[in-house]
């Protein structure tokens, strides 16, 4: 099978700066990989260039079958709506309770309601916190709100920017089986992490990135986790 | 499209359903530029009576421009506009919502200032027959060419004063017709009225056109 | 107890104000004269003025309590501000409607831009921004501490507007009352100051009610509070 | 005091040197709505002539108002107002930097406005002994409540449409009083100008006060 | 000598919401205290208040020796200086460098230009980064930034929510060192975390929130960390 995301060279400027200077990578289908590397290595830019949120300037760049050069509007929709970001901003509207916000988004892509409730089930928030508008939240129940939100579109490639930031332990542990179910059921994760522990525990490869370069690719856990919520892989 | 259009003015009508932004706060603003206005141009009746459409117009303007600056404040907070490109949604829907959702608030404004103009300024609205078509293509115009400009402007730090910029002098044309076909309407000749109202239907189209075109490639810059 | 915000003192406050309400207008509408010059328009004057004249005092009130709130901070204070403003905000538009109402039979227009409407409109404008400032949501304290602020400069445009017609050249008439006025016909004054009684009381029959509506809604969010402070602390069990 | 108005008031500058929003967005904005309102009162110079001081004063206000808020846009971003509060800077102090940095981008925009003025309606500027200091009142008297309400409504959601609400009223007596003035010295009877420029600086020394006096309490809550 | 911090059944409300609904706290100087709990606990709220950024409605409350409850603004003002607040906002203008930002922060608290400097070369944000708008940067240089600007107010009161978010190995490191070094020097340090490894490594205290009120409250290290930089206690 090809495979999820395939970048050759691909670099890429933000103003006059090249945050990716040449980067070669392929995920696989049901693969998670960990992208670590110190602050400004370029792990956040390579994660939106992967959802098409940034041109790649030269080089390949092949995300779930799609070449990222000559993208027109439809397929771009295309690829798009098969892509999950979990990003620093949330992408929720502040006056809006989690309720509508979970199911405004989910349907924009194409999910019914029925999976908004179950994304949120999923993520504990079907309680009090169902009608509290976003901007009342804690900083770790909005990240639980935008996870909602992921789960609920379904996506085929999982790309994630310090997804454990703010979520407690009972949410981190939660998180780890949602990316491990997530995987088994045949998407590409892609996790930029400083939390080395926590990350290296669910991941199947690491990858480092430095100066806008991939300098370590290597292989740590021979199979994706087996149980669901496992908190950390033996 | 359709639907994504419905969905995304379903979602701005409950915003404001929630925040009341429109109805506390820029209806209360439009009252006021209409007041403003009359100040300025000293209180002397002559000139007002003859400037009565061009200032109702005016205060329309600057109060629609405060609805979109609204419509598209929420679209830019906090990794929104990144999660619209993201979500999937059509452009053009996206773009046929916003313009719906402005539309409606617009139209609630314009009533309310309509009022105004009647009773502040003694105006005397009487060929309905020219005035409510007007009032509807210029509202299509502002609503769209407003929805353009915005989503351009979302996300941008300088939003709040890059799109007055942008916005106003687009929408001058709209302002010179409407006011023209008001003019002809309340002076009593309505057939040159006729004609200015052709072209607020011809602004509104192109700019309904531009913006079903070209929404998704302003989204993805936004 | 009863179960509204009155009390026995503000039933007879409200029995008194209806009393009075209905021998003003039997006065205002019968008894006394038509002018000379205003013919029968005049007796839109007996709800006119007393209202603004009200309206104005509730605005100091406004002001007193206001600054009584950035003084002491005392949720008391910026309760009577915004009790105050609502029931001001009530009268000046009676204000504004009546004088319109007059203005259309004694000038022939609703309105025009002189400087006492126009302050007159400006002070409405205000105190609806005041009491947006009220509504925004937001902690109790930071609200009322936005609201003192906001709530002071009702002052100035209160004094303002009561000034404009000697500040300015106006086609709205000036002071009538103070100035001794000789054509004012006896009858005519006594309707007057009965309208300033009775629409004084109206106001602090209202005023009461308001700002124990205000209060209550307090101390409801208050009695709540024990509650949800209980709730809250029921989610700390079985953590630690 | 004044050490912390001068470092508030520099970093703003530094802000415009290198964002230029004032330059290249406020500035052109306030030309347009010179343009804007000639257009409006139709291309007779009869009416625009007789009502050129209001017309300069309201595009004076409107694009003041943009500058307010953008002055106010830098402070509400990212847990800045918190950062803010957190300083230890004097309120008083913070709030004369606002003002002076408010002030000089508004007299900038007075100067280009002016030449608008005199080049579009053909307005003669002669008086100057009169326009002058009623310029300088008015800007201090706007740059000084416009600080007052930027604060309040700083890192408020519905900042950007409840400023313009709070503010036009507030500012409705400096337009009023800047424009008689204007209107005195350009048509010739300066005595009754001077009394609105008392006006006018009774009211710059009111919201002086007011802003030394309460932007403690407004910063505490901003 | 008085504690830096004291709360004794501190409740403070968020609309009409109990975020904090009784709190019993003390934190000495020197001390660096760890506070831990689910999602919506209420840690942040803690901290806010603490920095007399929000009201506490009942209950006791002296700050460096402030009582919270009559706090006069000269004495509000003569608290804050002294507490430096590291939230997830970073407070910072993202139109203006790095090395603008914390000179305007720093000598707005009464620090000078070298006061500054040095902090920015403590985090290493001297070169490349030092003339770059803060908008650009990546998250974890921005945090980074704002922990410069916290430096070189020298505060006497840290007060850290989830402090390790967002910053790479040798950041953390950097930034655990530089909380031992403030405790040493006297400061009392509150931080939020739900990193538990990395900050029970250098806390000397742990205590637990949840539902608003503290559920445990137990001293873990001994002492302060003793080596400036060490990475981990042992
Ligand atoms: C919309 C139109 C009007 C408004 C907003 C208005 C407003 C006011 C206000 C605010 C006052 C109280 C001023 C004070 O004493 O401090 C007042 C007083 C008064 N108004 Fe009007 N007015 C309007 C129209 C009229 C008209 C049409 C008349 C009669 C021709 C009128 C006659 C008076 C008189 C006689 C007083 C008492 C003056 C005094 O003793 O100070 N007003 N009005
Ligand atoms: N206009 C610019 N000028 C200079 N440098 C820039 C510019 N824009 C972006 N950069 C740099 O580009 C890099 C972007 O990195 P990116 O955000 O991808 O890092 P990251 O690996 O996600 O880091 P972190 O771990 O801190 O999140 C940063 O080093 C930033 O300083
Ligand atoms: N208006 C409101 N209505 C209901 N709940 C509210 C309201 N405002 C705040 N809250 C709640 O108050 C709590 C605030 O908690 P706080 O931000 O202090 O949590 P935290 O411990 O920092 O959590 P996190 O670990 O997620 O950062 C949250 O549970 C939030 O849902
Ligand atoms: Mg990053
Ligand atoms: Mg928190």
């Amino acid at each position: 099978m090809e495979p999820a995301v395939h970048l050759r060279g691909a670099v890429s400027l933000l103003g006059r700066f090249p945050a990716l200077a040449g980067v070669d990578l392929d995920v696989a289908t049901g693969e998670i990989v960990l992208l670590r590397g110190p602050n400004g290595a370029g792990k956040t830019t390579l994660l939106r260039c992967c959802a098409a949120l940034l041109p790649v300037t030269s080089g390949e760049a092949m995300v779930l079958g799609h070449d990222l050069a000559g993208l027109t509007g439809p397929a771009r929709r295309a690829l798009r709506r098969q892509v999950g970001l979990l990003a620093h901003a949330t992408g929720l509207y502040d006056e809006l309770t989690v309720a509508d916000n979970v199911a405004f988004w989910a349907r924009a892509a194409g999910a019914d309601r029925a999976d908004a409730e179950a994304a949120m089930t999923r993520l504990e928030l079907d309680g009090r916190l169902r009608d509290v508008a976003v901007g009342r939240l804690s900083a770790g129940q909005r990240r639980r709100a935008s996870l909602a939100v992921l789960l609920a579109r379904r996506p085929a490639l999982w790309l994630l920017d310090e997804p454990h930031a703010g979520l407690d332990q009972a949410g981190r542990d939660l998180l780890d089986g949602l990316i491990g179910d997530g995987a088994r059921a045949g998407a590409a994760v892609v996790l930029a992490s400083h939390e080395r522990d926590r990350a290296e525990s669910i991941a199947t490869r690491t990858v480092t990135i430095a100066g806008g370069t991939i300098v370590d690719d290597s292989v740590v856990g021979a199979a994706p986790p087996v149980a669901t919520g496992a908190r950390r892989a033996p | 499209m359709l639907r994504d259009a419905a969905l995304v003015a379903g979602k701005d009508l409950r915003l404001e359903a929630r925040s009341r932004v429109a109805l506390n706060q820029v209806a209360p603003f439009a009252l006021l530029v209409l007041m403003l206005f009359a100040f300025a141009l000293d209180p002397d009746r002559g000139i007002l009576a003859r400037v009565t459409p061009g200032l109702y117009w005016v205060a329309v303007l600057f109060s629609g421009l405060l609805a979109v600056q609204r419509a598209f404040a929420v679209e830019s907070t906090d990794g929104v506009a990144d999660a619209l490109r993201l979500s999937g949604l059509d452009p053009a829907g996206v773009f046929l919502g916003k313009v719906a959702a402005v539309a409606v608030q617009l139209l609630a404004l314009e009533v309310l200032l309509g009022l105004g103009v009647v009773v502040l300024y003694g105006a005397d609205p009487s060929s309905v027959a020219l005035l409510v078509p007007t009032c509807l293509a210029a509202t299509l115009g502002l609503a769209a060419a407003g929805s353009v400009y915005g989503i351009l402007a979302a996300g941008l730090r300088v939003r709040e004063t890059l799109l007055p910029l942008l916005l106003l002098p687009v929408l001058a044309p709209v302002l010179i017709a409407a006011t023209s076909a008001f003019e002809s309407a309340l002076g009593g000749f309505p057939g040159e009225g006729w004609r200015w109202l052709g072209l607020l239907v011809v602004f509104a189209a192109l700019y309904t056109g531009l913006g079903l075109a070209t929404f998704g490639v302003l989204l993805e810059d936004g | 107890m009863n179960d509204g915000t009155s009390s026995p003192g503000t039933r007879v406050l409200g029995a008194l104000t209806l009393i009075g309400m209905a021998v003003l207008l039997a006065f205002a509408l019968v008894i006394s004269p038509a002018d000379e010059t205003q013919e029968e328009t005049v007796r839109m004057f007996y709800v006119h003025v007393p209202t603004a004249l009200v309206a104005f005092g509730a605005f100091f009130l406004t002001v007193a309590a206001s600054v009584g709130y950035l003084l002491r901070r005392s949720e008391g204070w910026d309760v009577m501000a915004g009790a105050s403003a609502e029931v001001g905000a009530v009268l000046l538009a009676a204000t504004l409607v009546s004088g319109m109402l007059w203005g259309r039979v004694t000038w022939g227009v609703y309105w025009t831009w002189d400087a006492r409407l126009t302050l007159t409109a400006l002070l409405f404008v205000l105190v609806l921004g005041y009491l947006a400032v009220r509504r925004l949501p937001l902690e109790r304290e930071r609200r009322s501490r936005l609201a003192a602020v906001v709530g002071l400069l009702l002052g100035p445009a209160t004094v303002a507007c009561h000034y404009a017609t000697t500040w300015w050249r106006t086609l709205h008439q000036g002071p009538t009352i103070t100035t001794a006025d000789a054509k004012m016909d006896g009858t005519m004054l006594f309707t007057f100051f009965l309208g300033m009684v009775v629409f004084g009381l109206l106001y602090v029959w209202l005023l009461v009610h308001r700002f124990r509506v205000l209060w209550l809604e307090h101390r409801v969010e208050d009695l709540g509070l024990d509650e949800a402070i209980a709730e809250r602390r029921r989610e700390a069990v079985g953590v630690s």
